[in-house]
């Protein structure tokens, strides 16, 4: 009894440093940047294309082809904020832009599933690597490296974020945009080029995420939009722009859901996520980890 | 500004022009000798049945090519015209009302899967149009349409059916008492597999122990926890009814957790798509589940071997499922029985062609039969058959196309060698 | 009030049903009425977004649940209970209305993208609701067959097309009665800043809550004849984000906060998406409405209204507030 | 008889913002609220609103016990206000502006449109009524904030930081302004930091410092108070 208690857990931990590094860019980018990249899913289903892609071409290690794809994501991102600021945001207030920002990564969504379509088929697509069926046991609980290898790298990312934005110079910089980027001026800074800085680590994260993604299980190109709920409540949950918040958030979801498996009924726990989200935005609207 | 108002009157001139084009496309000119014979569908191109329909594409391209190569139907060349409906039921109905009214097609073929299929059938049977289907779960049961005939090897238990198969080879291991687990994806097709099981389990007298729905993908990304689940009620057998990427995760998952019912499988798609089975690899091996075909002697129907060997060809070329174990051998079916019905008739009228179908059976590369006498435009026998997978040693393609890997183990008729029980699960 | 409801509804309304009558009579080609079914519904589930989104500032992401509720609300009415159709329709409203009033009391606690994000929430609830219950169909869905065509159509589709475009007349008018009174004028500025129109004595939650009911019940509506169009009305399909998303993106083509915004975004956006998916059969064609929508986005902020009206200009604007 | 009196309010936002605060307001006050950042001016403003609900407390108006009422109703009553950063309807022009709180004491718009007017005509922005908010500079904006606060015809209007950022010049004249709104028999309690404008223009000026009221009375006397020297200039 108490080892299936153990081992459900244990499983929903996993998951849910996946989720973690699913939802973190979005954490990032809407949190800090207010950017509403609904596009964010599926720029994580096209790095997991990306890793099966170099993963089927040169046989590398997916964990390495993510790490190899990053500083593309990274340089795709960095360009994207620089297009986004000189043709969208500088031209309409705030608030009114965040609406038709919803709509232009709609389309961008859009685009990255038809492209994929073209470049890649229609598909499910996965890469197996020596580890991933390797099963560790510690007493009765047993993990498997599958779930373990992706759960320690979200952990990693987490860890090398947090210590990015509360550390270097140019991570308490963006801290500082995200608060106020007038102030940030005033201490020399450019906040554009802070700003894009940001959004490129968003992008990178999308990307070594869609790698886990693609090494967990079978990825699609319309998975991004199916995705899309439950990585944005799990972003919300964890308190936009708190990257240690999210990394809670989604450990929270994973749990929880993987105790609806076992003793609900696995048929509900898509509601998991979001019954979990308006009972936080009925409690405390501002997520549980806002500063 | 006047850039940006001339940018948008260039968009919405771009808009109107294209719209009214796709209005006056087309309007065929009929009754021409040389003219091609027209057939006409839409199909999930994209979207998630996506990979399905391009497999389906290929196939009638096949059947096309051939018939052409021969001079045509009725001297005529015939021709495909079909759009993509984004796996969107929805877009369904438009697109055939299009085909057959404003395109003035010919003949029909389904689209692909079970909301499409029902969403057009209203229209096939407003016209009076000959719909040959592809792939839908029991779509004709409130319709009760005469013309519908689906080119599917289910016959007229449909899903339900395969319970039948997984139980009767459970039972053939002679032993008793047998515990069972039942776990099906949350969608029409894993709730119509679940209720076969269930009155499948009741016609032997077994016991269920679990039985549980889990979300579609990508809802569910990780099947530990279900598969505990079941573990912990350490059931016999193990029957899943689930779509590609569940039946995936779920195989790993019972190996991850070290789960090793007597018999594990049954209904789960997605095992004949080669991207699946190289994924899996020896991971298949004691697996169980529905297959259409898989290059065993005992089932040596028409011509399917020359037909998929065209297709292997091709599809490496085209970037769809390079097997084609699936699908297409029942596409190329559906297509080519309807031009072969033309061709005997010598007529493009719909209940012509529709009668002499109805009459005739089916007939075509993967061999021949009759309809379902109750009239629900299924074929008369199933044609579906467990395949347990044996011996596969590597992840590479080349392990499924031999025979004496993937034995029919059930129903008795096709048997290719004796079931191995308790299945020896995930051993290399 | 009663006089100018009658001016603005009932009377254009006949005017409407008696246009869509001779269409339905002179137009021969069913085809056409399938796409303009599709581009009616996009108009009407636009101007009833337009309502809550366009003119309070609240986005609503859960249009595909609101829409299936009423979809679902009459199909069981007149599935099981064999109702009259006006019935199955007002029922389709009521049921979808009271889950608005649901958001509507979210919207104290929450906006923005919280907001947004909790509609997202209740939808996928929903959905989980009707998976998990026979009575609704679970996941099988129902399977319908439409009734015999009767007169004066000659197709059930033709009846279907009066009825949606009855539907989105109703939304638009809906939506223009309330623009062009106090209401819209004290929408318009809990948008713009919530706290100023409360200390300005305008009964805030009050009027959000009657913009998210009459949103909700106008998408409920809109989704009442929706199982005799599809014929297998399941909850993937019907609760999917792409209905929601295309009419969302259709008032920002149009121009949000303005009752004709909708009906020209619908047009052009509903009438693209048709025209692409019969003129390329390949991804493709997901590509060029992806690529339409964002040129939208950059080159027209406030979408084609805002672009005809020029920038400077608000968008409600009634001649005798000028002098 | 007390216009407004605030009994022992507190407010709490995981610091307390307001301890046992008591005020009370005679009709025809010309109330100076003065207090360093921070010290609970504006948490005090939103409580006398509606727009916060006090943690404790008690606020009467009129004889009214209106601690429960939302500040729409509130604003019905007659209180008034206006934002620091002001918070004009951006989607509607100038006059449609104020029709927003004027449709709570008239019907028809022709009556509104003469109000509307009227008010702009005061404020000195008729030759803007057709334009929109976006386009006046930050003090017409002030401008526009303070005749859509008149447009309730209030018995209590509460100014914050309206001078801000004018000239002695143009305060002179909003000064005038603001005269010719007493006279007409309104109660006015003013936020401010600009200490020249705050003595010209109240008979009673109230004190905060750190949610704790220090110091009531006339403006002469306050300045004289040793403690208020103290929270202005430290220690």
């Amino acid at each position: 009894m108490i080892d299936v208690i153990l081992n459900t857990i244990v499983s929903g931990i996993l998951i849910g440093g996946f989720y973690a590094a699913c939802a973190i860019g979005l954490s990032i980018s809407f949190g800090m940047l207010r950017i509403p990249n609904i596009a964010h899913p599926g720029f994580i289903i096209a790095g997991g294309f990306l890793t099966y892609y170099f993963n089927k071409t040169f046989g590398l290690d997916p964990l390495l082809a993510g790490l190899l794809i990053i500083p593309i994501f990274f340089a795709f991102g960095f360009l994207l904020y620089r297009g986004y600021n000189r043709f969208f945001e500088s031209k309409r207030d705030e608030r009114e832009g965040q609406m038709s920002a919803l709509v232009l990564f709609f389309g961008v969504l859009m685009i990255i599933e038809a492209l994929l379509s073209v470049t890649f088929g229609v598909d499910f697509r996965t890469v197996t690597t020596p580890w991933s069926s390797i099963v560790l046991h510690f007493g009765s609980v047993g993990i498997c490296l599958r779930m373990a290898v992706p759960f320690l790298c979200s952990v990693l990312m987490v860890c090398i974020l947090y210590l990015y934005f509360s550390k270097t110079y140019l991570g308490l910089v963006i801290q500082a945009v995200a608060q106020d980027s007038m102030a940030a001026t005033l201490i020399g800074s450019d906040p554009r080029f802070a700003k894009s800085i940001a959004f490129g680590i968003s992008f990178s994260t999308a990307a070594y995420a869609g790698t886990l993604f693609v090494c967990l299980v079978p990825v699609e190109p319309s998975l991004g939009m199916q995705f899309l709920g439950r990585v944005f409540s799990i972003a919300i949950l964890g308190g936009l722009g708190s990257p240690l918040g999210t990394a809670v958030a989604g450990l929270i979801v994973g749990i929880t859901e993987s105790l609806t498996t076992a003793y609900i009924g696995s048929s509900w726990t898509l509601a998991v996520s979001f019954i979990l989200l308006l009972i936080i935005i009925a409690v405390k609207p501002t997520g549980l980890f806002r500063r | 500004m006047s850039m940006k108002r001339f940018g948008l009157m260039l968009i919405i001139l771009v808009v109107v022009a294209s719209f009214s084009m796709a209005g006056g496309k087309a309007e065929g000119q009929e009754g021409s000798d040389t003219e091609p014979i027209r057939i006409g569908a839409s199909l999930a191109l994209t979207g998630n049945l996506g990979s399905a329909g391009k497999s389906i594409l290929l196939a009638w391209q096949i059947c096309l090519e051939d018939w052409n190569a021969k001079g045509g139907v009725l001297g005529r060349p015939v021709e495909l015209v079909y759009y993509d409906d984004h796996s969107n039921a929805s877009e369904v109905p438009g697109l055939y009302t299009k085909l057959i009214t404003v395109d003035k097609v010919d003949f029909i073929q389904s689209p692909y899967g079970t909301p499409a299929i029902t969403a057009a059938m209203p229209i096939a049977m407003e016209h009076g149009m000959v719909y040959p289907g592809n792939a839908a779960l029991a779509a004709n049961k409130e319709f009760n349409y005469k013309y519908y005939f689906s080119f599917w090897p289910l016959g007229p238990r449909q899903v339900e059916g395969i319970a039948d198969l997984f139980f009767e080879a459970a039972m053939s291991s002679g032993e008793k008492n047998l515990t069972v687990a039942i776990l099906s994806e949350d969608n029409e097709y894993g709730a119509r597999v679940s209720e076969g099981a269930l009155e499948s389990v009741k016609k032997y007298g077994l016991k269920v122990v679990y039985n549980d729905r889990y979300p579609p993908s990508p809802a569910t990304v990780d099947f530990t926890p279900v598969v505990r689940a079941v573990q912990n009620t350490g059931a016999d057998l193990f029957f899943v009814g689930s779509f590609p990427q569940g039946t995936i995760s779920i195989i790993k998952a019972c190996k991850e957790v070290g789960y090793k019912p007597k018999l594990f499988g049954g209904a789960m798609t997605g095992v004949a798509y080669a991207a699946n089975l190289t994924e899996l690899g020896p991971l298949l091996n004691g697996v169980c589940a529905c297959c259409y075909y898989v290059p065993e002697p005992t089932i040596q129907f028409g011509n399917v071997e020359d037909f998929l060997e065209t297709y292997q060809s091709r599809a490496a070329v085209e970037g769809v499922d390079p097997l084609g174990y699936y699908n297409p051998p029942w596409a190329y079916s559906s297509m080519d029985t309807l031009l072969k019905a033309i061709e005997a008739t010598g007529s493009l009228d719909q209940t012509v062609v529709g009668d002499y179908i109805l009459a005739n059976g089916w007939d075509s590369v993967v061999g021949k039969g009759a309809w379902d006498p109750a009239g629900s435009g299924e074929i008369a026998e199933s044609r579906g058959f467990l395949v347990q997978w044996r011996g596969i040693e590597s992840n590479d393609l080349s392990e499924f196309m031999v025979p004496g890997k993937q034995v029919i183990i059930a129903p008795e008729e096709y048997q290719s060698g004796p079931m191995l029980w308790p299945s020896p699960l995930f051993e290399d | 009030m009663m006089k100018k409801v009658s001016f603005e509804l009932i009377i254009p309304g006949i005017i409407v049903a008696c246009i869509g009558l001779l269409i339905a009579k002179l137009v021969s080609g069913i085809y056409f009425f399938y796409v303009c079914y599709a581009i009616l519904q996009m108009i009407a589930l636009a101007a009833a977004w337009n309502i809550l989104g366009g003119y309070t500032g609240y986005v609503n992401f859960g249009i595909g649940g609101f829409f299936a509720a009423g979809a679902y609300t009459s199909i069981v009415l007149l599935k099981y209970y064999e109702v009259n159709f006006l019935v199955a329709i007002l029922a389709a409203g009521t049921v979808s209305g009271i889950l608005g009033l649901l958001i509507g009391y979210l919207s104290i606690r929450v906006r923005g993208i919280y907001f947004s994000i909790s509609t997202i929430a209740v939808s996928t609830i929903l959905q989980m609701v009707v998976l998990n219950t026979p009575f609704l169909g679970g996941a099988k869905g129902f399977k319908i067959i439409r009734p015999p065509a009767f007169p004066p159509f000659s197709n059930y589709i033709e009846f279907l097309f009066l009825l949606i475009l009855l539907i989105s007349f109703f939304a638009v008018a809906v939506s223009r009665l309330i623009e062009k009174s106090w209401i819209g004028r004290s929408f318009l500025a809990i948008k713009d800043s919530e706290q100023a129109a409360e200390t300005s004595g305008v009964a805030t939650l009050k009027l959000k809550i009657l913009a998210t009911v009459v949103s909700c019940a106008l998408m409920g509506i809109a989704g009442a004849p929706y199982p005799y169009f599809i014929t297998l009305l399941e909850p993937y399909s019907a609760m999917g984000l792409t209905l929601g998303t295309y009419a969302f993106a259709a008032v920002f083509v149009g121009g949000r906060g303005c009752w004709f915004g909708p009906i020209i975004g619908a047009v052009l956006l509903g009438g693209l998406q048709q025209s692409v998916t019969v003129m390329i059969s390949s991804e493709w064609n997901i590509l060029v409405v992806g690529l339409v929508i964002i040129a939208f986005v950059l080159l027209a902020p406030n979408g084609v209204v805002g672009l005809l009206k020029g920038r400077k200009k608000p968008v409600l604007l009634k001649k005798k507030d000028r002098v | 008889m007390a216009l407004l009196e605030m009994k022992k309010i507190s407010k709490s936002f995981g610091f307390p913002a307001l301890q046992n605060v008591d005020l009370s307001i005679d009709a025809g006050d010309r109330i100076g609220l003065i207090g360093p950042n921070g010290s609970g001016k504006t948490t005090l403003t939103n409580i006398i609103t509606g727009l916060i609900a006090c943690d404790d407390g008690q606020v009467i108006f009129e004889n009214r016990d209106i601690t429960k009422l939302s500040a729409h109703r509130r604003s019905r009553l007659g209180i008034a206000r206006t934002f620091q950063i002001p918070q004009p309807f951006y989607s509607l022009i100038v006059r449609q502006n104020l029709y927003i709180p004027l449709r709570c004491r008239l019907k028809s718009e022709e009556a509104m449109f003469t109000e509307a007017g009227r008010l702009l005509d005061l404020v000195g922005l008729s030759d803007k009524a057709d334009g929109l908010p976006s386009d006046l500079t930050q003090i017409e904006q002030r401008e526009l904030e303070l005749a859509r606060a008149l447009a309730l015809s209030p018995r209590l209007l509460i100014l914050d930081e309206v001078l801000a950022g004018l000239t002695s010049q143009e305060i002179d004249g909003a000064l005038e302004i603001l005269r010719v709104i007493c006279e007409s028999g309104v109660t006015v309690i003013m936020i401010e930091h600009i200490m020249k404008a705050v003595m010209g223009f109240c008979n009673k000026i109230v004190v905060l410092n750190s949610g704790m009221k220090i110091a009531e009375g006339m403006p002469e006397d306050i300045f004289r108070n040793p403690e208020v020297e103290r929270a202005y200039l430290g220690e």
